[in-house]
C-alpha cells in the first residue's frame, strides 16, 4: 500500500516534470520573438525588457528551462499578463469557487446516481431501467453548456425561481472566511448569505453535475448487474439470507468498488465542465479565470493552470486509488 | 501422408539413433520485483533443474499438479518461454543456442497442442486458412495447391467433415476444436509434439476420441510426444514414459506400466492414492494417503526435500538439509528413478506414515 | 465399436449445416447489429447528419453567412419563423435553417478530421508501444500519461490556444486529446493478446512477429478501436462546440458552427430562445446517433458484453 | 420409493427463454430421490442438466425467463410451490448448497468469519457473540489450521482447496438434512481432491445428512455414493446402487462412459472405446432416445418417443430401449 502511493507520487513527479518540458517548450514555440508573443497586443519596449528578464530569453535554451523549472518549484508561475496579479494569488482566490462548484456538482451526482443505477439494475428491462438507461444517454449526449443556457433560460430568466448568475446576491453584506461561500455563512452564522449562496449553487450543479451523473449511473448499473452475476451471491442466496441483507451486503457493496474508482476519473470531466458551466452562470472560479485568459492568450496563466490542474487531476486520483485500497481487502492485504 | 518436409530436415544417421528430445539442466525462474524500484528480490523457480530425454517414436508423460511447472516447462521446451538455464536439444540441434532466424525455421520441426483449442486458434481465421498460413511462411514445398490438398487431407486425416476448412473455430464442438489444433500442429510435419493438458478442456466421453487419435497419429507418422497433463489415468493411457513433478523438479520417473505398479515416491503414490477410479470395489480395497497442506510457493520452496513439508514419511535426519537426487533403487529396474532418500525403507515397509495414511472411508 | 468410429466424419449439428460458407465473426456481428434498434436509430441519425452535411448546398435554402437580412433584426428582438424563413433569422440577420445546415458540414469536417488524425496517431503509438515493448513502450506510455493527466478539453484549449484560431488548430487540438485514449486501447489490446495461447501458437508456427502482430492482432484489436472511433466522433462533436463556446473556434465568420451559434444566442437569450435551442439540439441529437451506434457496435462486437 | 424420502424429484423440467432466442430445455422430466443420510450421485458430462436440477431444487434459477414445472418435495413439502422468502427461510437451514468454484463463490470483501456468522445468524438466534465463537468452532472442525487467526482474514489469502473447505463450513453451519454438492472438487489438485472428498463425507456420515453429490467424473461417484443417477441431454437415463452401476450398467451411455475412461489401475495395454460424436448431436426426447446419434447399438426401434425407464428391479432402471445384457450386444 505504502509503496503504492510512493510510486504513484514518483510517477507525479515525473509527469509533472514532462508537463513542464512541454509547457516550456510551448511558449518557446510560439512565432517570432517570445517576449512578444508572450505580451501579444500588449507590447511595449518597458514589457519585453521585463519579460525578457523574467524568463531570461537571452540566456541559452537549457538554462532558461532550468530558470523556469526553479521558479515552479518555488511555486512562483509568473504573473498574469493582463492584470499583473500573481497567478498563483488568483488561483487561490478563486479555486474556492469552483470546488464549491464541483463538490456541489459531485454530491448531487452521487446521491442521485447511485440509487438509481442499483434500481435499474434490480429491475432490469423495466420502465426505471429503460427511463434511467435513457436518462444517462442524454446526460452524455448533452454538451454541459447547453444544458446550463437551458437551465438558465427556462428555471432562471422564465419562471424566475433561481438567479440567473453570480454566487451570492450582492445586496448581502456576507464575510468570507473562507470563500466557500455557503461553508463561510454557517461559520459567521449569517443563515441568509449561506442560504444565498445554496440558491445560486442550484442550476450550475444541476448542470455540470449531468456528466458525473449520467456515468455514475451507467457504472454503477452494470457493476450491479456483474456482481449479481458473481458466483458468491449465489453463495449468500443458498445461505437462505434475507434479500435486503444480500442486496446490501453482498451486492452494493461490492459493486461500489468500480464506482469509487471511475469517481477520481470525473475530476478531470468536472473541471473542464466547471469551466464551461462558470461561464454561463458568470461565475467567478477558476473556470472562468481560464477563459478569460483563453481568449486573451494570457499564457503565463495558461501555463500555470494546466500545471496546477495536472497536480489537482494526479492527487484525486491518488487519494482514490488509497481510499480503494482501504475498501478493498484484496488491494489492502496483498 | 507424403512429406511437406523438404531435403534440409528430416535428419537421418548421427542423430537418429539419440532420444530426439534431450533436455539437461532445464531452469525456467521469473524474477520477482517488489518495492519502488521494482528491485529483483527473488525468484519463482517454475522449472528449478530439469533433466529427461524422450526416445524418437514414444511419448513422455509429465504429471503433477497445478503450479508444479509442468507447463512452464512444455514451453521451455518449445522455447516459448526463454529458460533461464540448461540446454535443450531436438534431434541434437542446441535449441537455446540458436538465434531468432534460425529458430524461427527451426520451430517446423515442433509443435505444440493446447489445453483450450479455441483460445489457440485465431478467431477470424477459417480453418484452412490458419493451416496454410503456416505453409506459406515457411514455403513449403509445391505451393498453393499443394498446400491445399495437404490441408484436406490432413483434416480428413483427423477425422474433420468435409468443408470443415472454410467453418471458423467457434462454429465447431469441443472435440472438433482439437481436432483442428492437432491438425494445425501437424501441418508443418514436425517430428516433436508437445501437448499441454490436450485433452482436460474436453467432456469426459469425448476424451477418448482424442487420446485415440494422438495414438493412431503416433502410430502412422512416427511422432515424439511429450504429454503433460494433470489426469494421471490419461497419462498412463498414453505414455512410454512418464515423470512425476513436484514444485519445478522431477521426483521420479519410470515406465509408464513399472511406475504406476511400483510407485517408490511418496509423492506419486500419494498422487495415484487420490486419483478416482470409477470402480467401487477397487476404490473400497485402496489404500488412501492423504496429505496435508497446500502445495509450498515455488518462490520460497523447502529445504532439501521439497516435498518434505506434506510427506507422511518424512525423517528427522537427511529430508530437510539435502536435497534427493533421481536414483535408481534395488530391485527395481534402471528405467525407473526416484529422488527419495528413503525410497527403499519405504517400500520395505520398515518406515510407517504418520497417521494420515488409512484405507478409504467405508461407503456405506 | 472400434477406435475408427472416433475417426469417421460426424455429421455436424443440424443448425451449422445451413450455414453454408461459414459464419465469419465480422459477418455474425452486423447481424447482431441489424437486430438491435438502438443500433438502427443511430445509424439513421449518423446517415441522416452526413447527408444533410455533404448536401448542404442543395438542402439549404440560402447560402450561409450572409447578414442579407441584418437590417431586420433589432437590438431587442430577431424575427421569428416567416414563410421566407422557415426557422426565422440568427442573430446577425442571416436564415437560422442555412446555418444550421451549414453546422453540421463543419461538425462532420472536423469530427472526422479530428478523429482521423488521432486514430492515427494515437492507433501508431499504441502499436509501437505493445507491440515492441521495453522502453519504446516505457516512453510512449509516459508521453500518454502526461497527455491523459491534463483533462481533454483542457488539453484542447491548451493545443488551440498555442496554434492560434483556425480550422485547423482545432482539428489538432482536438485530435489531442484523443491521441492517448487510443494509444491506451491500442496497446492494452495488444498487451492482452499478448499473453494468448492463439499468438503463442503462431509463435510456435514459426511466424515473424510483425506478420503475428500485423496480420493477427491487430485485426482483432480492430473491434475496439472501431467501437472507441465511433463514441469519439460523439465527444469531438461536442468538444467542436465547446471550443467555440469558449472563443476558440473558427474565427472566419462566413463559417456557420453550432457552437458558435449557442455562445451569440446567449445574449439574447430573453428575447429568443430559439437561437439557443436549435443548434444544441443540433448538438445532442448528432452526438446521440454516434453515441448509439457505436454502443450497439460494442455490443455487436463483443455479444457477452450485452447490457 | 413412495413418499418416505427426505427428497422426491418428480418430472422436472426447467426451461430457459431468453429474450430473441429460441427457448430450450435444460432439465427435461428428471425425477430421483434421495433418503435420509444417503448420498446420492448425479452424473453426467457438460448440458446434461445437473448443475440446473440442482439449482432448481434450491430455487436459486433466475425468476425470470425460467419455467420450472414438476415437482420437488422435501420432507413433504413441495419446495416449488413456496414462496421466495419461505424459500429463503429453508436454505442455509433444512437444505444447503456447496458450490464448484471456491475461488469465486466467497465474497471477497468480507472476512470468512462474517460469512459464516450471517449465516448462522439467519436462522438461528445466537448471538453475535456466542456465532462468532461457534464459527470458528466449524472452520477447526473443516479442518482449517488455527482457525481463530483465519475467521479474520479475507478469501483471497487461502487456496483453493481451504476455500472450499470453508464453504464446507458454511454449508454444515446449521446441521441441514440435506446437502447439494455441485461438482465440489472439479476446481482442486488431485490430491486436494482427495482431502475435500474425504473431509466431505466424513462429516455427511457423521451427522447423518443426506447428500446430493453432482459431477462430471465417475471415479468420484464410486469412492462417495450410495445410488448413482445418470442424466444425459436433461433425463435420468440410468439409476442404480453404486455397486451395480459400475458393475452391469445397462444404458449403452453409462457403459460407453465407462469404456471410454482411462484408469490408473489399467492392465498395460487396454484400449479405450471412445464413444463417438459430441453430446451436440442429440435427438429431442419426443423423437426418441438422446443418445441414439451416438450410440453403437441405436435403430429405429430407439426412435420412439417416451422411452420409460425400467428394468428387471425397480432399484436398477435404464432408459433404453437396447440395455446391455440383452442378446443386441454381441452384435
Amino acid at each position: 500500500m505504502l509503496t503504492l502511493v510512493v510510486r504513484r507520487l514518483a510517477l507525479l513527479v515525473l509527469v509533472l516534470f514532462g508537463l513542464s518540458l512541454l509547457l516550456f517548450a510551448w511558449v518557446r514555440a510560439l512565432p517570432g520573438d517570445p517576449a512578444r508573443a508572450l505580451l501579444g497586443e500588449k507590447a511595449t519596449p518597458a514589457g519585453i525588457a521585463a519579460v525578457n528578464e523574467r524568463y531570461g530569453f537571452d540566456q541559452p535554451v537549457w538554462q532558461q528551462y532550468l530558470t523556469y523549472l526553479g521558479q515552479i518549484v518555488r511555486g512562483d508561475f509568473g504573473a498574469s499578463i493582463n492584470t499583473g496579479e500573481p497567478v498563483v494569488t488568483t488561483f487561490f482566490e478563486r479555486f474556492p469557487a469552483t470546488i464549491e462548484l464541483s463538490l456541489a456538482a459531485l454530491v448531487l451526482a452521487i446521491v442521485l446516481g447511485i440509487p438509481l443505477g442499483y434500481l435499474a439494475a434490480r429491475r432490469r428491462g423495466g420502465w426505471l431501467d429503460n427511463a434511467v438507461v435513457g436518462g444517462s444517454l442524454l446526460g452524455v449526449v448533452v454538451p454541459v453548456f447547453f444544458l446550463a443556457v437551458l437551465l438558465k433560460y427556462l428555471l432562471a430568466i422564465q419562471l424566475g425561481l433561481f438567479p440567473t448568475s453570480g454566487r451570492q446576491d450582492a445586496r448581502i453584506d456576507a464575510t468570507h472566511v473562507t470563500n466557500f461561500y455557503v461553508l463561510d455563512g454557517l461559520l459567521t452564522r449569517e443563515w441568509d448569505a449561506s442560504w444565498d449562496a445554496l440558491v445560486h449553487l442550484v442550476l450550475p450543479a444541476i448542470a455540470l453535475g449531468s456528466i458525473p451523473l449520467a456515468i455514475i449511473v451507467r457504472i454503477t448499473r452494470a457493476s450491479v448487474l456483474d456482481v449479481l452475476s458473481d458466483d458468491h451471491v449465489r453463495t449468500a442466496e443458498a445461505k437462505g439470507l434475507s434479500r435486503a441483507v444480500i442486496s446490501r451486503r453482498h451486492v452494493l457493496r461490492n459493486a461500489l468498488l468500480p464506482v469509487s474508482t471511475t469517481l477520481g476519473l470525473q475530476a478531470g470531466a468536472l473541471l473542464s465542465g466547471a469551466v464551461l458551466t462558470e461561464t454561463v452562470f458568470s461565475i467567478n472560479g477558476i473556470g472562468s479565470y481560464l477563459f478569460d485568459a483563453v481568449t486573451q492568450l494570457d499564457y503565463p496563466v495558461l501555463q500555470g493552470f494546466i500545471l496546477f490542474i495536472a497536480v489537482v487531476y494526479a492527487l484525486v486520483n491518488l487519494v482514490v486509488d488509497i481510499s480503494y485500497g482501504v475498501i478493498d481487502p484484496r488491494v489492502r492485504v496483498s | 501422408m507424403a512429406g511437406a518436409r523438404s531435403a534440409q530436415a528430416a535428419p537421418s544417421g548421427a542423430a537418429a539413433d539419440g532420444p530426439l528430445l534431450s533436455v539437461r539442466g532445464l531452469e525456467v525462474h521469473y524474477p520477482i520485483r517488489t518495492g519502488i524500484l521494482q528491485r529483483t528480490v527473488g525468484a519463482v523457480r517454475a522449472v528449478d533443474g530439469v533433466d529427461l530425454d524422450v526416445p524418437r517414436g514414444t511419448t513422455y508423460g509429465l504429471v503433477g499438479e497445478s503450479g508444479c511447472g509442468k507447463s512452464t516447462l512444455g514451453r521451455a521446451v518449445l522455447r516459448l518461454t526463454e529458460p533461464t538455464a540448461g540446454s535443450v536439444a531436438i534431434g541434437g540441434t542446441d535449441l537455446l543456442a540458436l538465434g531468432g532466424e534460425q529458430l524461427r525455421r527451426e520451430r517446423r520441426r515442433m509443435q505444440m497442442v493446447f489445453q483450450d483449442p479455441l483460445a489457440s486458434l485465431d478467431p477470424r481465421q477459417t480453418v484452412e486458412s490458419a493451416l496454410l498460413e503456416p505453409l506459406a511462411v515457411h514455403r513449403a514445398e509445391g505451393g498453393p495447391s499443394a498446400w491445399r490438398a495437404r490441408v484436406r487431407g490432413l483434416l480428413d486425416r483427423v477425422g474433420l467433415p468435409s468443408g470443415a476448412g472454410a467453418k471458423y473455430p467457434h462454429e465447431f464442438s469441443g472435440g472438433q476444436r482439437q481436432r483442428v489444433g492437432i491438425a494445425r500442429a501437424l501441418v508443418l510435419d514436425p517430428d516433436l509434439l508437445v501437448a499441454d493438458e490436450p485433452v482436460s478442456a474436453l467432456d469426459v466421453s469425448v476424451q477418448a476420441q482424442v487420446l485415440v487419435l494422438l495414438e493412431e497419429l503416433q502410430r502412422d507418422l512416427g511422432l515424439t510426444y511429450l504429454v503433460i497433463a494433470h489426469d494421471l489415468a490419461v497419462v498412463k493411457h498414453v505414455s512410454t514414459t512418464v515423470g512425476v513433478m513436484y514444485l519445478g523438479a522431477l521426483v521420479e520417473e519410470g515406465t509408464s506400466s513399472g511406475l504406476y505398479a511400483r510407485p517408490l515416491h511418496p509423492y506419486t503414490r500419494a498422487l495415484l492414492s487420490a486419483a478416482p477410479v470409477p470402480d467401487p470395489v477397487a476404490e473400497a480395497s485402496r489404500e488412501r494417503i492423504l496429505l496435508s497442506g497446500d502445495l509450498p510457493s515455488p518462490a520460497d520452496p523447502p529445504s532439501g526435500c521439497r516435498f518434505r513439508t506434506r510427506c507422511p514419511w518424512v525423517q528427522p535426519t537427511r529430508c530437510a538439509d539435502e536435497r534427493p537426487l533421481l536414483r535408481v533403487v534395488d530391485g527395481h529396474p534402471p528405467t525407473q528413478k526416484v529422488a527419495c532418500h528413503w525410497a527403499e525403507d519405504i517400500e520395505a515397509g520398515r518406515l510407517q506414515p504418520r497417521g494420515s495414511a488409512r484405507p478409504a472411508a467405508p461407503a456405506a | 465399436m472400434t477406435a475408427l468410429d472416433a475417426l469417421t466424419p460426424q455429421a455436424p449439428p443440424p443448425a451449422e449445416v445451413t450455414g453454408g460458407g461459414g459464419a465469419g465473426p465480422w459477418r455474425s456481428a452486423w447481424r447482431r447489429l441489424r437486430r438491435n434498434p438502438a443500433g438502427i436509430v443511430g445509424a439513421v441519425i449518423v446517415l441522416l447528419f452526413v447527408l444533410v452535411a455533404v448536401l448542404a448546398p442543395l438542402l439549404a435554402p440560402f447560402r450561409p453567412a450572409t447578414s442579407e437580412w441584418f437590417g431586420e433584426v433589432t437590438p431587442t428582438s430577431v424575427p421569428g419563423p416567416s414563410d421566407e424563413h422557415p426557422l426565422g433569422l440568427d442573430s446577425y440577420g442571416s436564415d437560422l435553417l442555412t446555418q444550421l445546415i451549414y453546422g453540421a458540414r463543419s461538425s462532420l469536417v472536423i469530427g472526422v478530421v479530428s478523429t482521423a488524425v488521432g486514430l492515427a496517431v494515437g492507433a501508431l503509438l499504441g502499436v509501437l508501444a505493445g507491440g515492441i515493448g521495453g522502453w519504446v513502450d516505457t516512453v510512449i506510455m509516459r508521453l500518454v500519461d502526461v497527455l491523459l493527466s491534463i483533462p481533454s478539453l483542457l488539453l484542447a484549449v491548451s493545443v488551440a490556444a498555442l496554434l492560434g484560431r483556425s480550422p485547423v488548430s482545432i482539428m489538432l487540438a482536438i485530435s489531442a486529446a484523443q491521441v492517448p485514449i487510443f494509444a491506451r486501447l491500442l496497446r492494452a489490446s495488444l498487451l492482452a493478446q499478448r499473453g494468448q495461447d492463439y499468438v503463442v501458437a503462431l509463435r510456435s508456427l514459426g511466424l515473424r512477429q510483425r506478420r503475428i502482430v500485423v496480420g493477427h492482432m491487430l485485426p482483432n484489436s480492430l473491434g475496439p478501436v472501431l467501437v472507441q472511433a465511433t463514441l469519439t466522433l460523439a465527444t469531438a462533436v461536442i468538444e467542436v462546440a465547446a471550443l467555440s463556446f469558449l472563443g476558440l473556434g473558427d474565427p472566419n465568420p462566413a463559417v456557420a458552427e453550432w457552437g458558435r451559434m449557442l455562445v451569440t444566442a446567449q445574449d439574447r437569450l430573453d428575447q429568443a430562445p430559439w437561437l439557443a435551442l436549435y443548434p444544441g439540439i443540433a448538438i445532442a441529437v448528432t452526438a446521440l446517433g454516434f453515441t448509439l451506434l457505436g454502443e450497439a457496435l460494442r455490443e455487436a462486437l463483443d455479444p457477452r458484453s450485452g447490457r | 420409493m413412495t413418499g418416505v424420502s427426505l427428497l422426491d424429484v418428480e418430472d422436472l423440467r426447467v426451461r430457459f427463454q431468453r429474450k430473441g432466442q429460441p427457448a430450450t430445455t435444460a432439465v427435461d422430466g428428471v425425477s430421483f430421490s434421495v433418503d435420509a443420510g444417503e448420498v446420492v450421485g448425479l452424473v453426467g458430462e457438460s448440458g446434461c442438466g445437473k448443475s440446473v436440477t440442482s439449482l432448481a431444487v434450491m430455487g436459486l434459477l433466475p425468476r425470470r425467463g425460467t419455467s420450472i414445472s414438476g415437482s420437488v418435495r422435501f420432507d413433504g413439502t413441495d419446495l416449488l410451490a413456496l414462496s421466495p422468502s419461505e424459500l429463503a427461510r429453508r436454505r442455509g437451514r433444512d437444505l444447503a448448497m456447496v458450490f464448484q468454484d471456491p475461488m469465486t463463490s466467497l465474497n471477497p470483501v468480507l472476512t470468512l468469519g462474517r460469512q459464516l456468522t450471517e449465516v448462522l445468524r439467519a436462522h438461528t438466534d445466537l448471538d453475535r457473540a456466542a456465532a462468532k465463537k461457534e464459527a470458528v468452532e466449524l472452520l477447526g472442525r473443516v479442518g482449517i489450521p488455527d482457525p481463530r487467526r483465519r475467521a479474520g482474514e479475507f478469501p483471497h489469502q487461502l487456496s483453493g482447496g481451504m476455500r472450499q473447505r470453508v464453504l464446507i463450513a458454511i454449508a454444515l453451519a446449521c446441521s441441514p438434512r440435506l446437502i447439494i454438492a455441485d461438482e465440489p472438487t472439479t476446481a482442486l489438485d488431485v490430491t486436494i481432491q482427495a482431502q475435500v472428498l474425504d473431509l466431505l463425507t466424513t462429516l455427511v456420515r457423521e451427522s447423518g445428512t443426506a447428500m446430493v453429490l453432482i459431477t462430471h467424473d465417475l471415479g468420484v461417484v464410486a469412492g462417495t455414493c450410495d445410488r448413482v443417477n445418470v442424466l444425459y441431454a436433461g433425463r435420468v437415463v440410468e439409476s442404480a446402487p453404486r455397486g451395480e452401476l459400475f458393475a452391469a450398467p445397462r444404458h449403452r451411455y453409462t457403459q460407453g462412459l465407462l469404456a471410454a475412461v482411462p484408469r490408473v489401475d489399467a492392465p498395460e495395454g487396454t484400449p479405450l472405446h471412445p464413444v463417438r460424436g459430441s453430446v451436440n448431436d442429440r435427438l429431442a426426447w419426443e423423437v426418441g432416445c438422446a443418445f441414439a446419434p451416438r450410440c453403437a447399438h441405436a435403430d429405429a426401434a430407439c426412435r420412439v418417443p417416451d422411452i420409460a425407464l425400467s428394468g428387471p428391479r425397480p432399484e436398477h432402471t435404464a432408459r433404453c430401449v437396447h440395455p446391455a445384457g440383452t442378446p443386441l450386444e454381441v452384435a
